[in-house]
């Protein structure tokens, strides 16, 4: 119990050891963190449409989405879309008549995470599709592509590599907000990290043990995205 | 030399996405426009919106109030001294951070490297709790600790959230810091040499200052961001307008009415921030190019 | 002339913006075969009359016909036009080279996917003939081993060479030249118009905007000088350059040489 | 359709905590799967952060809650409520080093930790913060213990049985020791725990209290109750 | 000449970057109320020179006297020199009214406020006398106006003329300026240089780098031409631009006219 004598036995993978559930945890994390970043990048993705090229009334709504959710707290934002949001599927599920829908937490996890996610992608993406040079998107006119085409031809790759960075980083806050979903009592890392260290008393050995999770997923994701980075450069000057 | 340059490569190796990139998406810095307010569709919208909100008023229960609007008042009061003491505090940190990792000798550069790569990359919940809960446990097995004239501090929690949220704010401005201390054109910094100043009055008078102005409005994106982070030591024991909400959740057993009017409080606290930097970034104009 | 077809018509055109009525009523007819230069001093409209052709910029009154197809117009509810129907601007569009003073490659492709992008996506072409086709146009503006290259890595005069490539892929009615080289760096000029003036020879019909005095003489088999949104004078390059009627054309032109 | 039984997503030994392969156990457990079998229903066990149990349960992430939830009059204007199934004191523990009882002057100028959203909280601010007691409010019972036994409370208060099993820990042991049991008020501690419902779902509510007098009377109760506890949990 | 006090002295200056010996001993002399330009080609150390005189660039060998002092230099441990004092060094900086290319105002002070910064801030200058006079100062460069602007706001040439009041500003033995308009757009070389023409009438010492041969012949006292970090050839105006003897300065005179 005194930190001198670290029980490393709490870490193996097999019970009694907690590795296993940390394992669980971090995996659980991960899902929620892909999904949620999925779901926004698609909302995101809509969004910043939305935000460059929708009508008065579009633009004013993306607006305010992107103004809520940036000036709330993900904490607060999470127990309003955990508890409202389910809330509100279940009233309009059951006012058309299919009765209670059953939403899984992790569903809940990920749909939360996207919502806050799309909000910040929105911007992301607005930012990068207006770095793209207006002549670009002129050329794919005068050649006759529809406003569609154009998008998918031209602007969004055009976009990406002014894109990728932020996205990057949209990638991480996920994959840590996810550590918020444990004051819903969702089955993540850091909640079972604690549901650990409260069972063991081995608060410290925990924790560092979570941080280190989190860090090497960090890592990993970084190894990736540089990757990734490099390939969308492509075609962009080496910097002289 | 040959040892820099390896701790280079290392640190590179673990460098993460540069902070700037993301401050505006992730926080708000800019309010939307009063102009053009009285457009036909706006009108149309304020009418929804002001439905909704009587909606909210009138089939909503808000008659617990009046009750806990002291509590409030004053966790709103508990939330700003955070956010004021950890970001002053924090970016006091940042800004050694920074300039040792354009100027520094390789091993603080490389410690203030893991410093700021370590705690943007893991969770800051996680590291409140590490605080609180692991470190804050390890205290007391120390009578030494014990018995100092710290202990009655150390027994609280509020020192543990505005550690962490100051380390935090620390990284992640020092990330910021360090692009603007590197962004200072050398042309000024040479200019100052070459009327003769010393290298702390070159620092003081135009290194840091400048640096400073170049990162106001990646500042103002990480105050807001700041802000959003406090609730969070809610979790340990703290007593902010967060908690305040959640032990009116507790005691009334609603389920949105507080919720609401927290985001509502945390909405107006935002706007307030960036109207206030928004006053300071107008002191020192910056042509838009 | 008049055998030939009209391959772009223009009547009565006129557009402002806002309070500025930048062009006030230009009609000009391309044949088959024509070499049209406009020239004219800064903000005299040249720009903004060859985007009114291909509906970049959409004219406040006045017509536009593509080899006798005229585009259909109607109002915006702002007193100026817009096309009825985008599909058929669209469709016109794509057989209308326009090369860009800034040449606007697709910096995400590479030079040949610029070149058959338009063919494969716009108009159908299958992927290997627009290939193949492509590749012999790059080999004609001297760009066969840049094919892989991305345009970034291109000098301008390679950039804008690939680009008129690119606009030939589309197998053109017409091409439509804004400014071609004033973008360029004054030795890189010469190899761009060399590849105008080949298919100046090949008697394409061509409408170009340029600075290029010389050049234009040489090239054009009929001068356009633009003033003030309105064509002051116009005809074959011997009697403009040779005999200049109007004191503002005489100024301009002893003004840029 | 499975019934989605609810537990706090925090240890809460002796009654329900998860064990190191992440499966949920404790007395509590037990009785859950007992009532439902007992009832034929097919239930999950589903962890739900304490705080937000109730609202969890009002918008249906979980169709009953078994988390040694006491029957308060407050509860029972959200929630609906079975009959009881256990019935335990409550008590106070403070450090060894200190003498003092669980009375309002004993608590005087003390710090005392109680978890939130319970009755102890409740209790706790009725009782003790008049007469000069700091309440500290917790997450997680387990988490209040801890900082007793870091010397960051001097008190805590909470189920008997719960602070009984935290006494035999090593930690526990070392130390702290059982105040007393503070004076009983039922208008706020209620009487006994029972399975939260949502209102309106008396099919359930039905079955439950059905089930419970069943596993009361042919012993199945007592069967797991032993294995957990040498008196009788239920209470008189 | 000998009479006048040796305002700078530069004796036999070396300085290498590496491999490459860019500075390969130099000596000058500028007594009080000389104006020396500089000028040679691209890269012929012009720049080097101007910055070891105040220790921006530290001599690999040589030394440099301010006003008889001699700045005390000893060996870096790289083969090179590096100042003994670092306090003689600033001090004797502080009197030299050093102008950049690009300027280098601080960005985040007004103009006033980059004017008397070096005054009060290292000088120690009461800052109302400072103020006082830097607004003398900024009235005879024609900027009096625009005395609480920031300088972004101003356009090339009036931050140059900015920077010459900053270095006026701190009442300098002498003034060295470093090619102070070729970052200027062609049509505000003018006022700068006519700010700085009145200066060498005043009889203000000064050196000069510069690629504006006729201003250096109109105003300078003395030429000297850089070759490859040697002086080829020095001398009056009149002599260096009327009769160059060396191969290498007619060529160059040639080149740049
Ligand atoms: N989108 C626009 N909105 C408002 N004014 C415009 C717009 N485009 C062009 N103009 C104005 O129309 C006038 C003519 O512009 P245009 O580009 O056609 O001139 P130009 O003859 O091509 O000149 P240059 O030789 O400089 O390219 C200019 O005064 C310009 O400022
Ligand atoms: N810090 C440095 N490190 C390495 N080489 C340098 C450095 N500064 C200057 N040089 C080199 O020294 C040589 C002389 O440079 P310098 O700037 O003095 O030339 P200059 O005469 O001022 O040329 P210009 O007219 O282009 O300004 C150049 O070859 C340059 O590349
Ligand atoms: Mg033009
Ligand atoms: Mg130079």
């Amino acid at each position: 119990m005194t930190a001198d004598v670290i029980n490393w036995g709490l870490l193996a993978l097999e019970p009694p050891g907690w590795g296993g559930v940390l394992l669980a945890g971090l995996f659980n994390s991960i899902k929620i963190a892909l999904g949620g970043y999925s779901l926004g990048l698609v909302l995101g993705t809509g969004g910043a449409c939305g935000k460059l090229y929708g009508g008065p009334v579009v633009k004013d709504l993306m607006e305010i989405y992107t103004t809520l959710v940036r000036a709330v707290p993900e904490l607060v934002l999470i127990l309003l879309l955990y508890y409202a949001g389910t809330d509100l599927l279940n009233r309009a599920a059951a006012a058309l008549g299919y009765g209670t829908v059953n939403i899984s937490g992790l569903a809940a996890g990920i749909f939360v995470i996207g919502v806050v996610q799309g909000a910040y992608a929105t911007e992301v993406l607005r930012g990068a599709i207006l770095a793209v040079p207006a002549g670009q998107i002129e050329a794919a006119r005068a050649y006759g592509m529809s406003p569609l085409l154009t998008l998918r031809r031209v602007t969004l790759p055009a976009m990406l590599p002014h894109a990728i960075p932020g996205l990057s980083n949209l990638w991480l806050i996920s994959t840590k907000d996810t550590a918020l979903l444990a004051v819903v009592g969702f089955s993540e890392l850091t909640l079972v990290t604690r549901q650990a260290a409260g069972a063991t008393k081995a608060y410290m050995l925990f924790f560092c043990a979570a941080g280190a999770l989190y860090l090497i997923l960090t890592l990993v994701s970084n190894l990736i995205i540089r990757f990734i980075e490099a390939r969308a450069r492509r075609g962009w000057a080496a910097p002289s | 030399m040959r040892a820099e340059e390896r701790a280079r490569e290392a640190a590179l190796l673990v460098e993460l996405p540069p902070e700037e990139t993301t401050v505006e998406a992730t926080a708000l810095t800019h309010l939307p426009s009063a102009r053009g307010f009285f457009k036909p569709h706006r009108i149309v919208l304020m009418a929804v919106a002001g439905g909704l909100v009587f909606c909210a008023i009138w089939f909503l229960r808000w008659d617990w109030l009046p009750q806990y609007a002291g509590a409030l008042a004053w966790g709103v009061g508990v939330s700003l001294l955070l956010l004021a003491s950890t970001s002053i505090l924090g970016f006091a940190i940042a800004v050694p951070i920074g300039l040792v990792q354009v100027t520094g000798p390789w091993p603080l550069k490389a410690l203030a490297q893991g410093f700021c790569t370590i705690i943007r990359g893991t969770p800051l919940l996680l590291q409140l709790w590490l605080l609180y809960y692991g470190l804050g446990s390890l205290f007391p097995q120390f009578p030494a600790i014990r018995q100092s004239f710290l202990w009655p501090y150390l027994r609280e929690a509020w020192p543990y959230g505005v550690a962490a949220l100051t380390f935090s704010f620390a990284a992640y401005e020092g990330e910021v810091m360090r692009g603007a201390f590197a962004g200072v054109p050398r042309g000024e910094l040479e200019a100052a040499r070459a009327f003769g100043m010393s290298r702390w009055k070159l620092f003081w008078r135009i290194w840091l200052p400048r640096a400073v102005h170049r990162a106001l409005p990646t500042l103002n994106g990480e105050t807001v961001l700041q802000l959003k982070s406090t609730p969070l030591v809610a979790t340990i024991t703290v007593i902010d307008v967060y908690a305040v909400v959640s032990k009116i959740r507790q005691v009334t057993y609603l389920t949105y009415e507080p919720l609401l009017l927290l985001a509502l409080i945390y909405l107006l606290l935002t706007a307030l921030l960036v109207l206030a930097f928004r006053y300071f970034e107008n002191k020192i104009p910056t042509r838009s190019v | 002339m008049t055998e030939r077809a009209e391959a772009i018509a223009v009547r009565d055109l006129r557009k402002r913006f806002g309070a500025l009525e930048v062009l006030r009523g230009i009609s000009l007819t391309a044949h088959e075969g024509d070499v049209i230069a406009i020239i004219g001093g800064s903000g005299s409209g040249k720009s903004t009359f060859l985007r009114c052709i291909n509906m970049l910029e959409t004219p406040s009154s006045g017509s536009v016909a593509i080899r006798g197809e005229a585009i259909a117009l109607k109002g915006d509810g702002h007193g100026g036009l817009a096309p009825s129907n985008r599909r058929q601007v669209q469709r016109l569009r794509a057989r209308l080279g326009m090369v860009f003073q800034s040449f606007n490659l697709w910096q995400h492709m590479t030079i040949i996917q610029n070149v058959i992008e338009a063919p494969v996506h716009v108009l159908g072409v299958p992927r290997a003939e627009a290939m193949e086709r492509g590749e012999a146009l790059l080999r004609r503006v001297g760009l066969f081993e840049k094919r892989d290259v991305y345009p970034s890595f291109l000098s301008g005069g390679q950039q804008q060479r690939a680009a008129i490539a690119r606009a030939l892929a589309v197998q053109p009615h017409a091409m439509l030249f804004d400014e071609p080289t004033s973008a360029l760096d004054p030795e890189l000029v010469g190899e761009v118009l060399g590849v105008i003036g080949d298919l100046a020879k090949e008697k394409r019909t061509m409408i170009l905007v340029t600075h290029e005095m010389k050049f234009a003489r040489n090239v054009a088999s009929h001068i356009v000088f633009l003033a003030q949104g309105v064509i002051e004078e116009q005809g074959p390059p011997e009697q403009i350059f040779g005999d200049p009627r109007s004191e503002r054309l005489r100024k301009f032109i002893s003004s840029v040489h | 359709e499975p019934v989605k039984v609810g537990v706090a997503a925090e240890p809460y030994p002796p009654f329900a905590s998860p064990d190191a392969s992440g499966k949920w156990e404790g007395w509590e457990i037990e009785f859950a799967q007992a009532i439902c079998k007992q009832a034929k229903l097919d239930c999950v066990i589903t962890p739900v952060a304490w705080d937000g149990i109730i609202p969890a349960l009002t918008t249906k992430k979980i169709d009953m809650i078994v988390g040694s939830m006491s029957i308060t009059p407050e509860r029972l204007k959200t929630i609906d409520f079975s009959d009881k199934y256990y019935n335990t004191p409550t008590g106070v523990i403070g450090p060894k080093s200190e003498a003092f009882d669980a009375t309002p002057a004993g608590l005087k100028g003390k710090t005392i930790g109680v978890q939130v959203a319970t009755i102890h909280q409740d209790y706790a601010n009725k009782y003790f913060a008049p007469a000069g007691a700091t309440v500290k409010e917790y997450q997680t019972q387990d988490e209040a213990n801890n900082d007793l036994a870091a010397g960051r409370l001097d008190a805590v208060q909470a189920d008997a049985i719960a602070l009984t099993d935290f006494l035999k820990t090593d930690q526990g042991k070392q130390c702290c020791e059982l105040k007393g049991n503070v004076k009983d008020d039922p208008a706020v501690l209620g009487a006994g725990v029972g399975v939260g419902l949502r209102k309106g779902d008396t099919e359930l509510k039905g079955k439950v209290n059905a089930a419970i007098k069943a596993i009361r009377a042919d012993g199945t109760y007592d069967a797991f109750s032993k294995k957990y506890f040498d008196f009788d949990v239920y209470g008189g």
